[in-house]
């Protein structure tokens, strides 16, 4: 994951793949994938896949990490062996482990966890090919999950990345743009009202250039929503 | 009740879902699935999903083959696939199956691993094969053989230069000789079936596993299940097996 | 384990150790080696030696393990580290967890497990020296074991290998023929109804090949269960 | 009972210990503690006590940054820290902690690795910072950033000479490019503060850690927490969090 | 650790670092050193620093692993990952393991477990910094932590090594003393009674030196006594 | 019961089975029992039960004894030997006992290491002894440290030829130098014991392990145990431990 010295990132306000800097990738969202899960979504963004399922709420074993006022959420973020151009190792990294907990973070708030005590709601997202933005597309992947699972929420949760290359800020990075870039800002939000639920940046980057990604993340995560929605329809009218 | 609705309907030669003894649910092979990886397959049968993916990587080789390539096989029941599956090492059940699909690949000579040596004794490819389960709705081992089998055809060589893998180019693909094809036949009671699925394989008083090669010979078994088994069994469960490998080599 | 190239295995109907196709290297069994466990054995195939430990019916902990109508057997296969040619590491490797499943396997068919809920059966084989076939030598050795803890059996177990080398079929593999050997077939059976426990082949064989092989390791098989049988009375007559 | 009382201190504006709602705990920075580390600091916030330690190690640099040093960040939840941290492998908390300086370290380039290579793509410097948890009260964050930057500006680079690390006689000081202050600012209801003590942080809704340069760049943010968080609010505490890194940078 | 060949530990009577053969080093006592603890003391010799703390008595779980007539002491020693030239990577060596084994064993008989059944007793041991006779160093810090906690003791426990270099005997061996050393006796012992609970030997020596060197280290140790009496008094007195 | 009537029995000087207190149960010693081992024996004290192999393998020397062999002792509880071993990563108890034997060895200066260089800095052979226990009745750590010794006595070093290790082949005898021998004597009340079995390491307050030399120098200690002793005591169980270590050498 080195940084090639400088390379040119955008040229003629076109990315290396065409995009302009706040379009995002092709997107795709299907609901209802694992017949075992009681949720389940695949989510694609470009070349980016997670597959995400939902079990539970289902009672918490061993007694003692039982919740007695509410469910607990279970998250395993996983990259399959064959995701990178390197092969993975199984086995879950440092990494793995971080997603994890700011994956089960950014779905916490929607959920009423205090309706099943004593359960877990485990949700697992495997990535099974990964070009950048993978926690992100994690997260969308696992609110359909959820909302198939017909597990109430407050609102859904749509993700997206957000970043700087060569002093431009863009949306949606793919792979070669987050090893790249100056700046990487995953985010995570309830979009009825624009409730962040997930937010890390890693880079250099001004106060003012964070807000205006905020904002053009909020704008770029309407379509997104509605690809959630559209998706979970498509779901029920099968 | 639901296991002795299974047993009761065996005896008139029926199953659950209105199938013959003999016959597999709808079987689909995709192939390139996962652009990243050098091979992939996407096998369904029925509701059994499973991913194999194809890693190219350099490897020493092993001290007694040193101008042989490298082959590895594994298994991950992802707990995405099955209530009962957990996270963690795997389990004795993904092991059998991961040695029993890397087995029947290896001892059938299917790969020409000496087309993978780069310097003798000190690089070779490695071909990693991971297996993701997504659904698990039993048959596991045929569908993971019938995966691995397709992605290993499916794989193409990287190029590799100044000792590096250069990912976007290729020099050819993987040469794989032969395509050992795995059918487990099934006895519960005094029936012979293929393909049990999940609720099946819970009733399956034994099963063999065989692996058979496209010109016919047999190139690994592995016997399952808590019952034993006659001679005569046996001699059954092979040619049901290899009369069926064909049908199903078809869908590589 | 390379098989090396053009290795002459057999010549003039003499394998290199001097034996035909069809003859076994010396068996030794011993039975009732272990002071402490509730029955023990060491069964030596050439210089291939394992000795097995049976400890139970005993009550099976922690209690969400047992199994309310019946016993479960649990099996350990494991190789020393002195016992190869290159030293083993300690840890259970993949190969070590699947035959420790399938002698579970071969042993299960001739116990009364109903009669014992709620506890398990501990079955250990330790390779003390490997040269070829040490997953029936383990077999046998547990099956005395068995014998010798006194739990009821439906019949002993009795196991050898067969295999083919220089395309000949051949009994008993010793390290030497294992790793060359153009197949190789390890069995296990109830000696008096010919019923198969274990069964397992890699290499390549028609199909009349491995029906003449089985044939054989039947016939041969006799010979081992009067070894079993012999070693039980010894040890009782002691 | 302990957690209402917060709260309904703050609602006045105060806290337990008499703190305004901006107000870090007494700081204690204190560097070599460890003479036989390359570099050490001990960060003392209130009663939250840290010790990290730089060792340098000599490593094969990663594939595709040859004449790199690298970096690698590290924190043990010392069992004799807090009666809830237990021998064992490091929780998700401590992975995220250890993540979160790492990266604040790595994205604002605070080292110069590439004057850490010694023979391109073979061996270079390896720059490991550990951080021993020795009591925990709260914002181990705040305490476990400044205590690894504290200890790197304390590092000197030992000789190598002949295969051989002479850590007896020192090359020189560790290229220290920047000084990234972490700062966490934490929301209860609708307050914000800085530096939650332990029992503060049973109370917070959310958080949000920042990092901030020296030249007022931010390189690393993390939200954490149950609850979310509004654009107005993360304006807010990047603010809080910018002005009061220059506070803490004096102890550097 | 390696020796080194031909190395002169001493000359003219005194050691590299100065000191005569039965001098300790500096040694420097604080008790009460962590908040959170119900017992803590940081012990220094030279460089050597070990930071210890107790946690307990408090109820033991699981509760298949407690003694129902006495409390058990669970004991840890650490080294920390710069404590020493090379970084440790985290994780209990063999060599932790069993100095925690000997620590726990050489406070155990200064306690009266029988006072508090089904608990465990938590003693924590870091080394902050090594250079030679860490364990000894902890089992001092281990002693001042017990009493800090309040738990009733028979007696402190004291601790120093001794050993041999160049021929001659000594005392509190430092690091360099300790990889080149002819022999390394770490002892502890309940200073009032001169009961030994802690003794290890590697190296050479006739028994007449062993018995000489217990004696200078029961001497040396009376001021240690009194360094860790003191140590507790300043807890009290501040 | 069965602890008070073995400390009963003590009082009057006398033990279960019949033995004075300073008298070992009989002892077998057989070299040379694991043929594909470079060296090999199976020490029987009474119903204790403990085979030693010994296998030669090229390793890197450690840095700083660039020209010197390198040795590693590991124990394995083996689940056959007694109903409360199970498998898994070793205990403390296994933990300490091959440390015990290693220091032994290693400290006594046993095995000429220097002789095991290959290539300085590069290439040593490195002795690997590997305990298997196979019935435990007590008195684990005479019966290991007796069977690592004889078993070292009985290796050979094979040749090593291309780079690789011809194990039909061999160059001479492992140079061994010395032959340390431990003896733990035990304290039951006011009794000393040699050789205490499984039951009565049961009653046992205080144990000394002693590793005694063939020219009389004490090369290793340990003590155990829950309870205190004296120097008197040290004194006397160091006697009896050197006295007993010429009996027992006898069997090498």
């Amino acid at each position: 994951m080195a940084k090639i010295k400088g390379i040119e990132l955008i040229k003629d306000g076109k990315r290396l793949d065409g995009r302009k800097p706040f379009e995002t990738r092709e997107v795709e969202m299907k609901v209802g994938i694992i017949p075992n899960a009681n949720g389940s979504a695949m989510v694609r963004f470009g070349k980016t896949t997670a597959i995400a399922a939902v079990y539970g709420p289902r009672l918490l074993l061993p007694k003692h990490l039982q919740e007695m006022d509410k469910a607990i959420i279970q998250c395993r973020y996983n990259m399959a062996p064959f995701s990178t151009d390197e092969r993975i190792k199984p086995g879950t990294s440092r990494r793995e482990l971080e997603i994890s907990k700011v994956v089960r973070l950014a779905l916490e708030p929607v959920l009423f966890l205090e309706n099943y005590p004593k359960t877990t709601i485990d949700v697992y997202v495997e990535i099974i090919q990964a070009d950048g933005s993978t926690r992100v597309t994690s997260v969308n992947a696992a609110s359909l999950a959820l909302a198939d699972a017909g597990i109430p929420m407050k609102d859904l949760v749509v993700a997206l990345s957000g970043g700087k290359i060569n002093g431009q800020l863009i949306l949606d990075l793919n792979g070669i743009e987050d090893n790249n870039s100056e700046a990487d800002v995953p985010m995570a939000f309830m979009p009825n009202k624009k409730h962040i639920t997930l937010l890390q940046m890693d880079g250099e980057l001004k106060h003012e250039e964070i807000s205006k990604l905020i904002n053009e993340m909020f704008k770029a995560g309407e379509i997104i929503y509605k690809k959630q929605i559209e998706a979970l329809k498509n779901r029920y009218s099968e | 009740m639901r296991a002795n609705y299974i047993l009761k309907l065996l005896e008139k030669d029926e199953r659950l879902d209105g199938r013959k003894l003999d016959q597999f649910r709808p079987i689909a092979v995709e192939k390139g699935v996962i652009e990243r990886a050098e091979g992939s397959a996407r096998v369904k049968i029925g509701k059994t999903d499973i991913i194999a993916g194809v890693k190219m990587e350099i490897e020493t080789p092993f001290p007694d083959t040193p101008n042989e390539g490298t082959l590895k096989t594994n298994i991950e029941f992802a707990p995405i696939a099955h209530p009962d599956f957990s996270p963690g090492p795997p389990s004795e059940d993904a092991t059998e199956i991961a040695r029993v699909v890397d087995r029947g690949i290896r001892e059938s000579n299917s790969i020409d691993l000496e087309k993978l040596c780069l310097v003798e004794g000190e690089k070779v490819w490695g071909v990693f094969i991971d297996l993701h389960v997504i659904n698990h709705d039993g048959n596991l081992i045929d569908a993971s053989s019938l995966a691995s089998v397709a992605a290993l055809m499916n794989t193409k060589i990287p190029k590799y230069e100044d000792n590096k893998i250069i990912r976007t180019e290729f020099v050819g693909k993987l040469p794989v000789l032969h395509t050992p094809i795995n059918v487990v036949v099934s006895k519960i009671l005094d029936k012979y079936i293929v393909d049990a699925d999940k609720e099946e394989e819970e009733v399956v008083d034994a099963w063999l596993s065989v692996a058979t090669r496209e010109d016919g010979y047999v190139c690994a078994m592995q016997k399952g299940g808590s019952k034993a088994l006659s001679l005569k069994d046996i001699d059954y469960m092979i040619d049901l097996s290899s009369k069926k490998s064909k049908e199903l080599r078809k869908h590589l």
